[in-house]
């Protein structure tokens, strides 16, 4: 509960902060931007058509197996907690674990999926 | 005048710098002033300064520039033979010391006795969109129309792995600041992947320290400016650090490379090993679409600046005209096979 | 005070919920989503669950900034720059909408729910440990073999590039001598690729639908290619390394840009 | 200790941290370029401020205003989260949650969808170049941290960062596991968009995510980033360097200490290191640092075991 109400606080003040930055700049020159003024930075080209696109993302196998992976991962948060009690047996646990995903990731390597496609 | 601008006024000045033809020798060198921040973008900065020459082909994409600065903005026009370039514009004279005007315009522009210059372009949008179409917003169906005063990009195929989505089409440059001064290219690209490429505008053969350049790419400013402060004289502890960061082995072997088999990484080891010789690299022949295209954003952007600026005119005109469509394709199949 | 926060963090995730089909553009369809996780989170951890809720808000924000770039990557339109409706078939899925909720709260309201609140200062995280290296150790390892075959399945349908080349210029493993025939398997002819029966001299060719078979719009190009394209690698001796890619080859611009097969390919 | 004194003390650290980290960082960079001492005063920072407030803030054509207006924001609010986890002394943390690790972890993947929503946002190509950029980065980054999180909560039994502080009152972790501290600085450059991690802002897309950025919305952005290296290098001084154990002084001071130190590293690497396209940088992640952070676990595991 306390950490609910001091996340929702940080956050609050956050955005009072960057509202206040807003609020007191360029309290000298108030005004819209033009049209001209709005044109993307091409460095004095403008573009024909809007930015935002199907955009073609280089590395989408890889956000694949990194979802995966880090599924994976939420399991050994509990198992860090107990490693030192359990001893052996969850080193042996997790490492059998993490070869078997390991291999995954051998896999997407050999398949080359960690380049620019 | 408010508290922020009295404060303002005690910061560096922030300055845009765009490279004309015939720049002064000096303006490389601005970098290294403390009183002054050159700023990677028209949004960061409260000054424009043309430094040189524009060409008539390129007063337009001055004019845009120019109205692409928040207010209040000034521009100073430095060694310039056209005083009517920008209409409110400051006109010195290379013998006066820039820095000194430039401070001043920014005082005289916080403190309100500078006039905030304004736009040159009319306000109106490329293509009319207020009240068009069912939702007023200029656009028809999913794709169609000009939302917003601009069409959407449409699906193209792509060369590295086949998918066909949107292609995006544009001119870069020429006051970019990891472009050479005065290139302007038609780039197509899907996602960060430069698809062709047209030379619009060659760049001016400005003395330009590529080794600088290449640094600022890398991530490295503060080496490169030092870099540029040491200027053709190599220090020990200059190449030292520059082995220690790594910046070689980031750049990609093979990279950029020409027909006498140098890369970007043998000409960047002559700019920093040897800053006073560059051996020109032999680009008979080479078209900017061999060097260019089918490379990421950021390895493209090395390969630009890799090459002094005579070099680069040389490549922009080998790529001007004679570029049949017959040729790129066999180009664009032989980088598919080494880009992936 | 947990009642007040319960309540507003509930109302939280069924606004966001209801922005995610409100809204045009795909990237904030996608956050609005996020954010209703984020508030299903916070309500775990009001129930005291302090794990699962912080894991659902970790997981949550990487699983909808992955789906954001499929999201952008597919869909006509990705910014909603041209106003649209997220919902089709009004009937059906309002119908499909009122039987889930009903079904919903009948199973709340008639489920004897339990009620043993749990001992303060009672460290959950340990039981959870001691239950995934204990009794659940074989779900637990399980669940590793799982994540191994979804890492390969999704490298396997989506990866281009592969040890052999590229999959859309028939991607064949090398012969077991030099210039032999491609190891591994041979692929039956026929099937369902219909129309390519009787060309057995094709092997080649053959090889190409194989791995075209992973891509939708791969199978259709291939197909349409080969129909057109059938006294050229007749000819050809080296059918196995002809190109049949969508890019490369020149055939491929027939293929008018409303050709049923290429907008399948792309606009899903 | 009390919530309502601790909170204000927070927000006074963090101010007085970015202000810190904004002369540290022109320092440093000033040393790195031979620029020698320069006459660096106590005041540049606010200056440079006042300069971005003292000019419009400008919007493009069509942009997401309410995501550019939230990335900026929630970017601050994310890195005074992960400071607020820091604990100042035991038992004494704003969050006091007993899984701040994983919660830290929450924050670190937030941290990569406002960039994201920072680039996409003004509708524009480099911005937009530079946020999917970031993604590709910013998401298996994430792994290394992670790992090495994972390898710090082993000795303690507990994901709670009091915890890991108390257990490292003979041996901090940063001996204790010599892989864990490198490995999440690289985190920590990615975090904050620099230096060799900086896909996002960089300088080959003229300023990337932030190239439409100008007024408030540029000053805002640069606060924001000064605040995630102020939470950050708490964050590590806490996990790696024992937190506020110390002889003598108080731990409060000891934590500053070792904030600081970590920061300076933070910003040396980052004007040190050269940033290598963004396809060599992935595949470096999976194929070298990846299987590093195995061995730390590893390397940690075997230490931990009784």
């Amino acid at each position: 509960m306390t950490t609910l109400i001091a996340i929702v606080f940080v956050l609050g003040l956050s955005v009072l902060f960057t509202a206040a930055l807003r609020a007191a700049a360029g309290a000298d020159v108030a005004g819209p931007a033009t049209a001209p003024q709005q044109r993307p930075v091409l460095g004095g080209s403008d573009p024909q058509t809007h930015a935002w696109q199907r955009f073609h993302v280089r590395y989408y196998t890889m956000t694949l197996l990194f979802v995966a992976f880090e599924m994976e991962m939420m399991f050994m948060y509990p198992w860090a907690v107990v490693f030192v009690e359990e001893g052996v047996k969850a080193l042996a646990e997790m490492g059998m674990f993490l070869v078997i995903l390991s291999v995954g990731i051998l896999y997407g390597w050999r398949e080359g999926i960690f380049r620019w496609e | 005048m408010s508290w922020i601008s009295r404060l303002a006024t005690q910061a560096p000045v922030p300055v845009f710098v765009a490279i004309g033809d015939d720049a002064p020798p000096q303006t490389a060198r601005l970098a290294l002033h403390t009183g002054l921040t050159l700023v990677d973008s028209p949004r960061a900065a409260a000054i424009l300064l043309v430094a040189g020459t524009i060409p008539d082909a390129l007063i337009p994409h001055l004019h845009r520039l120019h109205d692409q600065f928040p207010h209040p903005r000034a521009s100073v026009l430095w060694q310039s033979s056209q005083p009517d370039l920008l209409p409110a514009a400051i006109v010195a004279a290379n013998t006066v010391d820039i820095v000194s005007v430039l401070t001043e315009t920014r005082d005289a522009l916080l403190s309100g006795a500078h006039k905030t210059e304004p736009d040159i372009l009319p306000d109106a949008p490329l293509n009319e969109w207020r009240r068009i179409g069912p939702h007023g917003q200029g656009g028809e169906g999913m794709m169609g129309g000009t939302p917003y005063g601009r069409p959407m990009a449409m699906t193209a195929d792509d060369m590295r792995d086949g998918l066909k989505l949107d292609a995006y089409t544009a001119d870069f440059g020429p006051f970019l600041p990891m472009f050479p001064p005065g290139l302007v290219l038609t780039l197509t690209l899907q996602g960060d992947v430069i698809q062709k490429v047209a030379v619009v505008h060659p760049p001016f053969d400005v003395d330009w320290n590529q080794g600088v350049s290449l640094l600022r790419l890398l991530g490295l400013p503060g080496l490169a400016d030092r870099l540029l402060r040491n200027g053709l004289t190599a220090s020990a502890t200059q190449t030292r650090l520059i082995r220690w960061s790594g910046a070689r082995a980031a750049i990609p072997p093979g990279l950029g490379r020409t027909h006498d088999g140098s890369d970007v990484r043998d000409r960047f080891d002559r700019l920093i090993a040897d800053p006073a010789n560059p051996k020109a690299p032999h680009i008979d022949g080479i078209h900017l679409t061999d060097l260019l295209v089918g490379l990421e954003w950021h390895e493209a952007m090395l390969v630009l600046n890799s090459f002094d600026t005579g070099a680069l005119q040389r490549i922009c005109a080998n790529g001007g005209d004679g570029d049949d469509q017959r040729d790129t394709e066999t180009i664009h199949a032989s980088h598919v096979g080494h880009g992936s | 005070m947990t009642d007040l926060a319960f309540y507003t963090l509930s109302a939280l995730a069924i606004w966001s919920g209801w922005r995610v089909f409100r809204v045009d553009s795909m990237i904030r369809a996608t956050f609005a989503l996020m954010v209703s996780f984020i508030a299903v989170g916070g309500i775990a951890l009001l129930m005291s669950a302090e794990f699962i809720g912080v894991a659902t808000v970790f997981m949550m924000a990487v699983e909808m900034m992955v789906m954001a770039l499929f999201m952008v990557m597919f869909m006509m339109n990705p910014a909603g720059l041209n106003p649209m409706r997220m919902v089709h078939q009004y009937g059906l899925s309002i119908g499909a909408g009122f039987a889930a909720f009903v079904g919903l709260t009948v199973a709340v309201l008639t489920t004897n729910l339990p009620n043993n609140p749990l001992p303060a200062g009672r460290d959950t995280l340990r039981d959870l440990g001691i239950e995934l290296l204990g009794q659940s150790m074989l779900i637990f390892e399980t669940a590793g073999v799982t994540l191994l075959a979804t890492m390969v399945g999704a490298v396997v349908l989506s990866s281009r590039g592969g040890r052999f080349g590229d999959t859309n210029e028939g991607a064949v493993p090398p012969g077991l001598h030099p210039g032999g025939a491609p190891a591994g398997r041979k692929v039956e002819t026929g099937g369902g690729h219909g129309g390519h029966g009787g060309h057995g001299a094709h092997a080649g060719h053959d090889m190409i639908m194989e791995d075209a078979d992973v891509k939708d719009v791969d199978t259709h190009q291939s197909h349409d290619e080969a129909e057109t394209d059938e006294p050229a690698a007749a000819n050809d001796e080296h059918a196995g390394h002809t190109h049949h890619t969508a890019t490369s080859d020149p055939t491929s611009d027939k293929i008018a840009p409303g050709d049923p097969h290429k907008t399948h390919g792309t606009e899903h | 200790m009390n919530f309502v004194l601790v909170l204000p003390a927070m927000i006074a650290a963090l101010a007085l941290g970015i202000w810190v980290a904004a002369i540290l960082d022109a320092t440093c960079r000033s040393l790195v370029a031979g620029q020698g001492r320069m006459s660096l005063t106590a005041a540049a920072p606010l200056r440079a401020a006042a300069s971005y407030m003292s000019r419009q803030r400008l919007t493009t054509e069509a942009p997401d205003r309410m995501n550019w207006f939230l990335s900026i924001a929630s970017y601050l609010a994310l890195a005074a989260i992960g400071l607020a986890m820091v604990p100042l002394g035991p038992n004494t943390a704003v969050i006091g949650i007993s899984t701040s690790v994983v919660l830290w972890g929450a924050c670190e993947s937030l941290v990569v969808v406002v960039v994201f929503l920072h680039g996409w946002s003004p509708n524009s190509p480099l911005a937009l170049i530079g946020a999917y950029r970031y993604v590709a980065i910013g998401l298996p980054v994430m792994l290394l941290s992670m790992f090495v999180l994972i390898a710090a909560a082993l000795p303690a039994r507990s994901l709670d960062l009091r915890e890991i502080v108390t257990s490292q009152a003979g041996m901090w972790n940063v001996l204790r596991q010599p892989l864990g501290l490198p490995l999440f600085l690289f985190l920590g450059l990615s975090l904050t968009l620099r230096g060799p991690f900086d896909y996002a802002d960089s300088a080959d897309l003229a300023g990337g995510t932030s190239v439409e950025d100008s007024g408030a919305d540029r000053a805002g952005w640069q606060v924001a980033r000064l605040a995630m290296l102020v939470g950050f290098s708490a964050m590590a001084a806490t996990v790696f360097l024992g937190g506020y154990l110390g002889p003598v002084l108080p731990g409060a001071v000891w934590l500053i200490l070792k904030t600081l130190a970590v920061m300076a590293v933070v910003i040396a690497l980052s004007h040190l290191l050269a940033r290598m396209p963004v396809a060599r940088m992935l595949g470096l992640i999976w194929k070298v640092l990846l299987p590093l952070s195995f061995v730390d676990l590893l390397w940690a595991g075997l230490a931990a075991l009784p």
